[in-house]
C-alpha cells in the first residue's frame, strides 16, 4: 500500500471540481501535500493521464498527445431537408441567383441555415455580387453539385416542359398554369433564362 | 421507526405507527423468539400476535382492520394447528404454518438485503467519480445526399407554386445571337448553293421565337459576312435574303 | 513509454462523463481494449483512484477506504424510507417483478411514493408489462443502481446465490401470500411514503 497522503492527494483532486492549491488539498489531507504531489507528478508521467500545475493550482488531465483519441469523427449522411432541395433546385435552375430572388419564387422566407447547409455540402458557392443597390451576393452550384447528382452539365436539368409530361407539376397548379398561357400565347420559358 | 427487534415480545411498544402491517409485526416477535427463522415456533407466534393484539385493544388502542384480519387468521390457523388432523380440511393447517414461516422469511431476507445494500460503498458517500470530466467529444460531419428525382421534383413543386409571378419577372423566349451565329454558321457550312435565310431557322410553334430567331439570325449572317465566312445577296430592299458559304 | 492502447483507454475513462462499455471505447480506441482494460485494472489497484466495472461499463473512481477524506462538505446521500429500502431489495433479487408480488412480499400495500422515488433515483425502471391478466407492469433495475451500490452485476448481489439455494427468490404466490391482504380489502396498512 502506497503512502496515505498520497493516495488521499490523488483521490481529492481526481474528485475535484476544479484546479486546487496546496491549501485547498491541505484543508482535507494530512501531511506532506507537496511531496506527494511531487511523488505523483513523477507516477503519473508518460500515462494516459497527467498531474499538472498552472499558478499553483493541481489538476490532473489528459495526456497532450491523446486529444485525437478523445474525439471521434463520425460521418453521418443526412437528407436535404424540403427548404433545403427546393432552394438548391432554385439555384440550379436560375443561377446566379441572389437570396432575395430565391425567396420570391419558393415564396417564403428563406432561413439563414438552408444556403449554410447547401454551402457546407459543397453543392451551392456565392457568385459575385449583382451589380444593383444594394450589391446582393449571388449563389450558384459547383462542380460538385453536377457530380453529385449525376448531371454532366446544367443543360441537362430536365425543362419545364418535361416537369409537366412526368407529372411533377401539382395538378391543380397546372390547371391555372394553362390557362395563363393561353392568355399570354407564351411557352414555359423560365427555365433556359438563367 | 426502526423496530425494536431485540426487546423481548411483552416490551414491545404498543404503538402501531411503528409497524409496517401485521407481517411487519409477526416479523419482529418472531425475530425476539430465535435468530433463524425456520427454527421458530409458529405455534407460540401466534400466541404472541393474539395477546399483543388483545393487549392494544384493552387499551383502547385503534387497530387497522389488517391487524385484526390477521389476528382472526391466526386465531384459526392456531385451532387448526391443535385440533387433530382432519384431512378433509383443506388446505392443510401445516402447510399453512409453513407458508407463514416463508413469508417470514421472505421478508426478512430482503430486510437484510436491503441492510447491506445500503451498507455498501456508495457512489458520492463512499466513492466518488471525477469531478470535472472534459467529457468525450463526437464531432458530427453531415454528409448531405439528395437524389436527382428530389431535386426535380422540388423544381416542378416550386413552379407550380409560383408560376403567375414567374411570369412577372421573367423574359420571353429568344434565340440568342451566339445561338444564332452557331447555328448558322453550321448549317452554311453544308450549303453550296444561295438558300433563303428563312431555311435556317429551326421548326418553331411560337410566333414570337420565331421573329426572335429570324432578328438573331440576320444579325449572325451580317457577322459571319464580315468575317468572311458567309455570303449574302438580296435582288432589292425587302426581297427574300440569301446566304451561302463563302467561296474564298 | 507504455503501449499506446493502455495510455489512449485511460485517456478516454479518465475523459467520460459516463460509464463505458468495451464497445464505445472501442469507437475511440484501437487494438486490444479488454486487455488494456486488465492491466490499467491491476495498475491502479491500491492507488488513491480505481478502475472498476458496473454492468459490463468501466470508469475510474475514488478507492472506498479514502471515503472518510473525501465525505467532509459533501451532500449526504438521500436517505431512502425503511419502505423505499425494503423495496428496492425486492426488486433488485426479483427483478423483473410486479408492484403485488412487491406488496406480497412486504404485506402491505406499496405507498405511491416508494416506487417513485426509486425511479427519481434512477435505480428503478418500468420493465415491460407480464402477460398474465391485468398485463401489470414490472419493475427491474438500472444500470446506475449497480454503479450507485458498486456492484459489477446483479451476481454480486450481497449473498443472492444464498437466497436463491433457499428458495427466498423463487416467485411469489400471489394468489396464497395477498391472502390477507386481499380478503378484506385492507386499509391503513398503507406505509408512510418514502
Amino acid at each position: 500500500m502506497r503512502p496515505d497522503t498520497v493516495r488521499a492527494v490523488e483521490a481529492v483532486l481526481f474528485a475535484a471540481t476544479d484546479a486546487m492549491s496546496v491549501d485547498a488539498i491541505r484543508s482535507y489531507v494530512e501531511g506532506d501535500v507537496r511531496a506527494a504531489l511531487a511523488t505523483l507528478a513523477v507516477e503519473y508521467a508518460g500515462r494516459g493521464v497527467e498531474l499538472v500545475e498552472r499558478g499553483g493550482r493541481w489538476h490532473f488531465q489528459t495526456a497532450p498527445d491523446l486529444a485525437h483519441v478523445l474525439r471521434r469523427d463520425r460521418e453521418e449522411v443526412r437528407r436535404l431537408s424540403r427548404a433545403g432541395i427546393e432552394t438548391l433546385a432554385i439555384i440550379a435552375y436560375h443561377e446566379p441567383v441572389t437570396r432575395a430572388e430565391i425567396e420570391a419564387i419558393r415564396g417564403v422566407q428563406t432561413a439563414k441555415g438552408t444556403l449554410d447547409v447547401l454551402m457546407e455540402a459543397g453543392w451551392v458557392r456565392p457568385a459575385g455580387r449583382r451589380e444593383v443597390p444594394g450589391r446582393p451576393l449571388t449563389f450558384a452550384t459547383t462542380p460538385e453539385f453536377l457530380t453529385h447528382f449525376g448531371l454532366s452539365s446544367r443543360r441537362d436539368l430536365p425543362g419545364i416542359e418535361d416537369l409537366r409530361a412526368a407529372g411533377l407539376l401539382d395538378p391543380v397548379d397546372l390547371a391555372f398554369e394553362q390557362l395563363s398561357l393561353e392568355a399570354e400565347g407564351v411557352e414555359g420559358s423560365e427555365e433556359d433564362s438563367a | 421507526m426502526a423496530a425494536p427487534v431485540t426487546d423481548p415480545p411483552e416490551q414491545l411498544t404498543l404503538d402501531l405507527d411503528g409497524w409496517e402491517g401485521p407481517l411487519d409485526l409477526l416479523l419482529s416477535l418472531a425475530r425476539a423468539q430465535k435468530v433463524d427463522l425456520r427454527d421458530i415456533s409458529i405455534l407460540a407466534l401466534v400466541e404472541q400476535y393474539l395477546r399483543y393484539v388483545d393487549r392494544a385493544r384493552v387499551i383502547h388502542l385503534d387497530l387497522a382492520a389488517d391487524y385484526l384480519v390477521m389476528a382472526a387468521w391466526l386465531a384459526y390457523l392456531k385451532s387448526a394447528l391443535l385440533l387433530p388432523r382432519d384431512p378433509e380440511v383443506e388446505p392443510d393447517p401445516e402447510e399453512l404454518a409453513m407458508r407463514l414461516q416463508l413469508r417470514l422469511e421472505r421478508l426478512d431476507a430482503m430486510r437484510e438485503a436491503g441492510a447491506r445494500l445500503m451498507a455498501r460503498d456508495r457512489e458520492g458517500r463512499d466513492v466518488f467519480r471525477r469531478g470535472a470530466a472534459p467529457g468525450l467529444r463526437t464531432v458530427r460531419t453531415a454528409t448531405w445526399t439528395a437524389g436527382i428525382f428530389d431535386l426535380i421534383a422540388a423544381y416542378g413543386r416550386v413552379s407550380a407554386r409560383s408560376r403567375p409571378v414567374m411570369h412577372v419577372v421573367q423574359d420571353r423566349e429568344v434565340m440568342t445571337l451566339d445561338a444564332a451565329i452557331a447555328r448558322v454558321s453550321a448549317l452554311v457550312g453544308s450549303a453550296i448553293d444561295w438558300r433563303a435565310i428563312e431555311a435556317f431557322l429551326p421548326e418553331m410553334a411560337s410566333v414570337a421565337l420565331r421573329r426572335s430567331a429570324l432578328a438573331s439570325s440576320f444579325l449572325a449572317a451580317l457577322e459571319l459576312a464580315r468575317q468572311g465566312r458567309v455570303e449574302i445577296r438580296q435582288e432589292a430592299p425587302f426581297a427574300p435574303l440569301y446566304l451561302r458559304a463563302s467561296s474564298a
